[in-house]
């Protein structure tokens, strides 16, 4: 039941996100616009590049999409209200979203044509840069929970949210989960004017669709990953668990698209060179700090 | 349950059956890696087996598994770093062309 | 319990399927993803026998890894995209022979002994985690540390013959 | 009311459903690009429709007037490629050829785009689906399968069968059928031939048969064995070598050629080896490898990489070697050596100029050899004995689409020069204030397509639309906007990030010829304004910025548009020139002006009030050089954001 | 719910997954199929028909940064479980993981020393 009440509620916030990414990044608001484009997609040929290796052409977006969901399978949008409380949760959540960059790679190497590999070969180096701040802060927060389970790690900010507790971490994180989602300013493996749409630039029609939606399920499941690991998930006041954690999400979510509107998007070389030398030193001291703490205030 | 273990350990077997053919028939560095790679995850899955089906209660299990995980990073790491210099000083990885190397 | 062990068949069945796979192609990357669903079947079979850390840890390392490993193999092997369908082998008889024997070897190794008796539950996912912080904190402490130095020995080795210091700088 | 590129099936039940959902969620390709539409005024991305980057995400192909010759290939590959069903809107264009007749066409103007979208629409409500879709094809697309020898490379038939030397089946392999030109001599010496490689270039003119050695340099499918006129375009045809500026020596080795040692029978040849490195002409670099063969056969022995080498001493024969793939081909900076590929950035890619067709060669995504070239170069500005002054200030000025009134009026200039004739102090004013407005506009459409290009999507926005507000805008209008202007300009220098994306890109040192505000972003510099009293009473002074890279160039180009405000301003009155009455007059003259992308220099020739010759020097003729310069052994987003920090009109350059 | 349930719906979501896309592309096959055309399967370069293949060796220029990943990616497995009982073992937990994270970073700063981050 709580399965299917999760289901709906991704389809239903994966629509918003496409209402609010419209808005953000064409600026105009259209709560059908989404709805058309996506029939229009299915109208549209789906077409396949000869010389291709066809199957990872096909897989790429069907993985994205089952990473997008297998993330957010481990986030509790309400007490009880989550489809698989794992007990290494967050851990769970990193090892789906790993999959993004194999399904990346996949959707770059498959159509044989250049822009798409240099697409999928870059969001690999993005991935270096990234993932050692997805993992640790992740460390941190879970440092403070005891366990590694999502809805310990929300019972775990009654007092004080993650956000408060340890804001390097969150920080950390959310820039890393914007690099995880490609979105600007770290869109590096579909910059229109670099690539003209990099990974997705061999996808059209259907195909296209899924791997927009992937896209969505993918922002949704990091907003939600953001919201459980340093928002507080479902706690807040007044309203009911579920209401904070879809207000939670789709805020953060909003946030995440936009932000990338006003700078321009990062080089490689940079993106690596500081998540290296900065972001790691970083993270390692906020997990320090978190330590000290965590022994030090019994919170 | 002694089935499952039956299963898991001969899933082990054909891993290392496959990864040593792989290991041994191919002619690229970076297969050969591939073929060892192979082989360390069937003695991970009979490590996992073994924790599992013999000493459930014993944690050191695990931390086996960590360790072999551990030694199949560094193992690619240090692998596709002779790699890189190697390809830098030749031109190529392939194992016939590196006959000297075992001088 | 013949769920479970269909399970660990079909995951395991698929492990071994992939890793024939690593061998079989053309591609170098779908050589490379070949091993890395290899892999991520193994991580299933972890789960499937309840060892959901590590299951979990293994899913996510090695997708990692092996991603990464794909990078490589493009780099370095000739025709990465497997479109001149060119053999890369050598002593295949040898091979052969060597994994077939190896092969038998290991499943003699496994059927012929009696495992007997063998667990049937064990700690609970959590406890499985938390039990592995403590041995890495307690007994094996020395061991999580000479792997530290392990990894260390792996960083500096690999810098040192991959990288050639104060190279240009290609910012 | 159905689309020519419709798709098959009848219009029923489902299908009219996303029939309706198509007209309303329009995603358009621009040809030859948005940055041209801008400069007609016309505000596509505000027209509730989506502007994409590539066709294959379009569902409309909008051309924005006149599709020039150059482009016609590149518009037939685009339209080719977008998933139907795919329509065709035109805003002014003329004849398309060889793209199909226009779905809708209106005029270029906004209530011609706007009446043309709302047709558009019904148009894709009504027909996106009909039963009777011809197919497209147009001579840039077809394709020959020709058959050739895996041991014989030199071998190439027509039709399947044996190779006469060594009585192999012959493999079939797709190269771009060229069409025109004629496909002499296939059984030539192999000396004499260029590998099949080679050939294997779509859409270009290298034709191998030895017949052809003169091309026009506008039209590579005009192919001719003397010295003459090109027949579309009437211009000198060049040397294939000298003119053929795309394609020398591409060789990729992607034959299945490879040579084999001895002669036993060979498995299945695949279609492709591995294929190796643009050899990238023009740079002196030598790496004339051929692919090594692909080779199914594990009793045979493979052939190897070089044409008939011999095996290396200690390497079983059987066994094909890497060493003689990689060596010899130049170093990485990391000493590396990978393998290259060409990648067309152009004609139309969002961000770069349009009609600019840049290839670069990529090694990994950093850029080894580049070479940009213009499609859309301007023909002979006197094409004919009886071109009136007002022919050839409208032809100037219709030949450069993102400059108009700069030419216009450096137009009128040259010919005021030459006929003595002085238009006086306010009318001056007036011009310096109009070049000074489309200054402006250009900068601010610079500004939009950087941010596009470095998807600083506010930026993009905000300058589109403050560009189409200037363009045309009057005296009132542009102080209307001033304040909007200067506090974009101030965003865009304090905007995070920006430095980190645009320093120590795209360098230029002093030495190298530029010009404009490339050539004032490093410190040094020239402006021909600092020459003109006119605008020097208006309290004109040069701006320059120290350090040539792109981030100079982004922060004197917000200078400039500051500067030209005040100047405007100064000014009182805005008045685009008349075209001088010269009648009879004889007589020579040069005028210079600085456009926005730099000075232009004009020297035309009246004879009985005819303008019978003609001289121009444009910035982008200076700065297309430059292209090289900026993005050698760049990263590749760094050398777009390079390519576009020069802000090059491919209009410009000369033909 | 036990563990081996949660699994089971996990991979069944997995599975719905395919199903929901399969279905998602039949509905689409039943609009229409694509129509094979001169110059629509060649994948789209900016308006030049390029044909050549381009799946070839391709130069990473993060190879330092990948090498180094390799190895210090692996710090995780152990810092995971360390993490879990952290609290509950208190300042020696700090210390030994402490020193654990030392002993990479000292990786890692020798590899920055030495070049390895940056692009190569």
């Amino acid at each position: 039941m709580s399965i299917l009440v999760v289901l709906l509620s991704l389809a239903a916030g994966a629509y918003a996100l496409a209402v609010i990414e419209r808005w953000a990044v064409h600026g105009h608001l259209s709560l059908t616009g989404p709805a058309w484009a996506a029939l229009a997609l299915l109208g549209r040929e789906s077409l396949l590049a000869r010389k291709s290796d066809r199957l990872f052409f096909e897989l790429g977006p069907v993985l994205l999409l089952v990473a997008g969901l297998m993330a957010v399978a481990v986030i509790p949008l309400a007490p009880g209200l989550i489809i698989t409380d794992l007990a290494t949760g967050a851990l769970f959540l990193n090892a789906a979203l790993a999959y993004v960059l194999v399904a990346l790679i996949m959707a770059g190497w498959g159509p044989n044509g250049a822009y798409a590999m240099i697409a999928g070969w870059r969001f690999l180096g993005q991935f270096i840069a990234y993932a050692m701040l997805i993992v640790m802060p992740i460390t941190a927060v879970a440092m403070r929970a005891e366990s590694l389970s999502t809805v310990e790690i929300v019972t775990s900010q009654e007092q004080l949210w993650n956000v408060l507790y340890q804001p390097m971490g969150f920080i950390l994180f959310v820039v890393a989960a914007m690099g995880l989602a490609w979105l600007p300013p770290l869109d590096l493996p579909d910059a229109t004017g670099e690539l003209a749409g990099g990974v997705e630039a061999e996808y059209t029609g259907v195909r296209l669709a899924v791997l927009r939606l992937a896209r969505m399920v993918i922002i949704l499941a990091l907003a939600g990953a953001t919201v459980t690991f340093y928002l507080g998930g479902w706690l807040g006041p007044w309203l009911p668990p579920w209401a904070w954690s879809a207000i939670k999400i789709l805020a953060v979510a909003a946030a995440m698209l936009s932000i990338g509107r006003y700078m321009p998007r990062i080089r490689e070389a940079r993106y690596l060179a500081l998540s290296w030398k900065l972001g790691i030193s970083l993270a390692l001291a906020n997990i320090f700090v978190v330590g000290v703490i965590a022994l030090v205030v019994p919170i | 349950m002694i089935v499952e273990l039956l299963i898991a350990l001969s899933v082990g077997a054909g891993l290392f059956g496959v990864g040593l053919y792989g290991a041994l028939s191919q002619t690229n560095l970076v297969m050969i890696v591939m073929g060892v790679e192979l082989i360390l995850a069937a003695a991970l899955v009979n490590l996992v087996a073994f924790w599992r089906y013999l000493h459930p209660d014993e944690p050191a299990g695990q931390m086996f598994v960590l360790i072999v995980m551990a030694v199949m990073a560094v193992e690619m790491a240090v692998a596709f770093g002779i790699a890189i210099a190697r390809f830098r000083v030749r031109g190529s990885v392939e194992m016939e062309e590196a006959r000297e190397l075992k001088g | 319990m013949t769920v479970q062990m269909i399970f660990l068949a079909f995951f395991g069945g698929a492990a071994v399927w992939f890793g024939v796979v690593v061998f079989r192609t053309h591609s170098m990357v779908r050589s490379a993803l070949a091993l890395l669903f290899s892999q991520t079947a193994i991580g299933a079979m972890f789960l499937v026998m309840q060892a959901e850390f590590l299951g979990v840890l293994q899913i996510m390392m090695m997708a990692t890894e092996m991603s990464v490993m794909a990078i490589f193999m493009v780099m370095f092997m000739m025709d990465p995209g497997g479109m001149g369908k060119m053999d890369m082998t050598h002593q295949k008889r040898l091979s052969l022979w060597a994994g077939g024997i190896g092969l038998l070897a290991a499943l003699l190794l496994v059927w012929l002994p009696d495992w007997s008796p063998v667990a049937l539950s064990v700690p609970g996912a959590h406890e499985q985690a938390a039990d592995l912080g403590r041995e890495l904190l307690g007994r094996s402490m020395f061991i999580f540390q000479s792997a530290g130095l392990t990894i260390l020995t792996a960083m500096i080795a690999a810098t040192m013959v991959a990288i050639v210091p104060n190279a240009e700088q290609g910012k | 009311m159905t689309l020519a590129g419709a798709r098959e099936g009848a219009m029923s039940g489902i299908r009219r459903a996303v029939a309706a959902a198509m007209a309303r969620d329009l995603s358009a390709f621009v040809l030859p690009g948005p940055s041209v539409a801008r400069a007609m005024g016309l505000d596509l991305a505000g027209s509730h429709l989506r502007v994409v980057g590539t066709p294959r995400h379009a569902n409309v192909l909008i051309l924005v007037g006149p599709l020039p010759d150059g482009l016609r290939d590149a518009a037939a590959v685009t339209y080719a490629q977008m998933p139907r069903p795919r329509a065709i809107l035109t805003l002014g264009a003329g004849d398309i050829a060889p793209l199909p007749d226009a779905d809708v066409s209106a005029p270029p103007t906004r209530a011609g785009l706007r009446s043309g979208l709302a047709d558009l629409r019904r148009v894709i409500a009504a027909g996106a689906f009909r039963t009777d879709s011809g197919e497209f094809t147009a001579p840039a697309l077809e394709v020959r399968v020709e058959y050739t020898c895996p041991m014989h490379p030199e071998i190439i038939r027509d039709a399947p069968g044996d190779c006469p030397k060594c009585g192999m089946t012959l493999v079939p392999r797709e190269t771009a059928s060229d069409g025109h030109g004629g496909h002499g001599g296939h059984d030539m010496p192999q000396e004499d031939r260029p590998s099949p490689a080679e050939h294997a270039h779509a859409g270009q003119a290298e034709d191998a048969g030895g017949a052809g050695a003169y091309t026009c340099p506008m039209h590579p499918e005009v192919i001719s064995d003397a010295p003459g006129k090109c027949p579309k375009c009437g211009m000198f045809l060049v040397k294939a070598e000298e003119g053929e500026s795309h394609g020398h020596g591409h060789r990729h080795g992607h034959g299945g050629h490879g040579h084999g040692h001895g002669s036993e029978a060979h498995g299945a040849h695949g279609a492709h080896g591995a294929h190796g490195h643009g050899d990238h002409g023009g740079h002196g670099k030598q790496q004339d490898h051929s692919g090594h063969d692909g080779h199914d056969g594990h009793d045979g022995h493979a052939g190897h990489g070089g044409h008939s080498k011999a095996a290396i001493d200690g390497i079983e024969p059987h066994f094909m070697s890497m060493v003689e793939l990689t060596e010899g081909q130049p170093r990485s900076s990391d000493g590396l050596q990978m393998d290259w590929i060409e990648v067309p950035f152009g004609p139309f890619f969002p961000g770069l100029p349009a009609g600019l067709r840049l290839t670069l060669t990529l090694d990994g995504d950093t850029v080894a050899g580049s070479e940009a070239r213009s499609l859309v170069g301007r023909a002979e500005l006197v094409d004919g004995p009886q071109m009136t002054a007002g022919d050839f200030v409208g032809r100037l000025a219709a030949m450069m689409p993102l400059g108009p009134v700069a030419y216009r009026t450096l137009a009128c200039a040259a010919i005021e020069e030459a006929s003595r004739a002085d238009p006086g102090q306010d009318a001056r004013r007036g011009r310096a204030a109009a070049v000074e407005r489309e200054r402006i506009a250009s900068h601010l459409g610079w500004l939009a397509e950087f941010g596009l290009q470095s998807g600083f999507l506010w930026l993009a926005a905000r300058a589109r639309a403050l560009q189409l507000a200037v363009q045309g805008a009057d005296i009132d209008g542009i102080a209307a906007q001033a304040g909007a202007i200067r506090a974009l300009i101030r965003r865009v220098e304090t905007a995070p990030l920006m430095r980190m994306r645009l320093g120590r890109i795209a360098r230029i040192g002093k030495d190298a010829p530029a010009s404009g505000p490339v050539d004032r972003a490093r410190g040094v510099g020239s402006d021909a304004r600092a020459g003109d009293p006119t605008l020097i009473a208006l309290g004109f002074e040069m701006c320059v910025r120290e350090g040539g890279d792109a981030l100079a160039r982004l922060r004197l180009r917000c200078d400039e548009i500051a500067q030209s405000l005040d100047l405007i301003a100064a000014a009182g009155r805005i008045a685009v020139p008349e075209v001088p009455d010269v009648e009879t007059v004889s007589g020579e003259g040069a005028a210079t002006i600085e456009t926005p992308r730099g000075a232009a220099r004009l020297r035309v020739k009246l004879t009985d009030g005819k303008v019978v010759e003609a001289e121009l020097d444009t910035p982008s003729d200076v700065n297309i050089a430059l292209v090289e310069t900026v993005t050698a052994q760049r990263e590749l987003g760094d050398a777009l954001a390079a390519v576009a920090s020069l802000d090059l009109s491919p209009w410009e350059v000369r033909g | 719910m036990s563990e081996l349930s949660q699994y089971a719906i996990l991979f069944g979501l997995s599975i719905g997954v395919f199903g929901l896309v399969l279905s998602l592309y039949g509905l689409a096959r039943a609009i229409g199929r694509a129509r094979a055309e001169p110059g629509k399967d060649v994948p789209a370069t900016a308006g030049t028909l390029s044909r050549d293949p381009v799946w070839v060796r391709y130069h990473a220029r993060y190879a330092g940064y990948a090498l180094l990943f390799l190895a210090f990616d692996m710090e995780m497995a152990f810092m995971y479980p360390w993490a879990v009982v952290y609290r509950e073992e208190g300042l020696i937990a700090l210390l030994d993981m402490g020193v654990f994270l030392a002993i990479l970073f000292l990786g890692l700063l020798y590899g920055w020393s030495q070049g390895a981050l940056r692009r190569q």
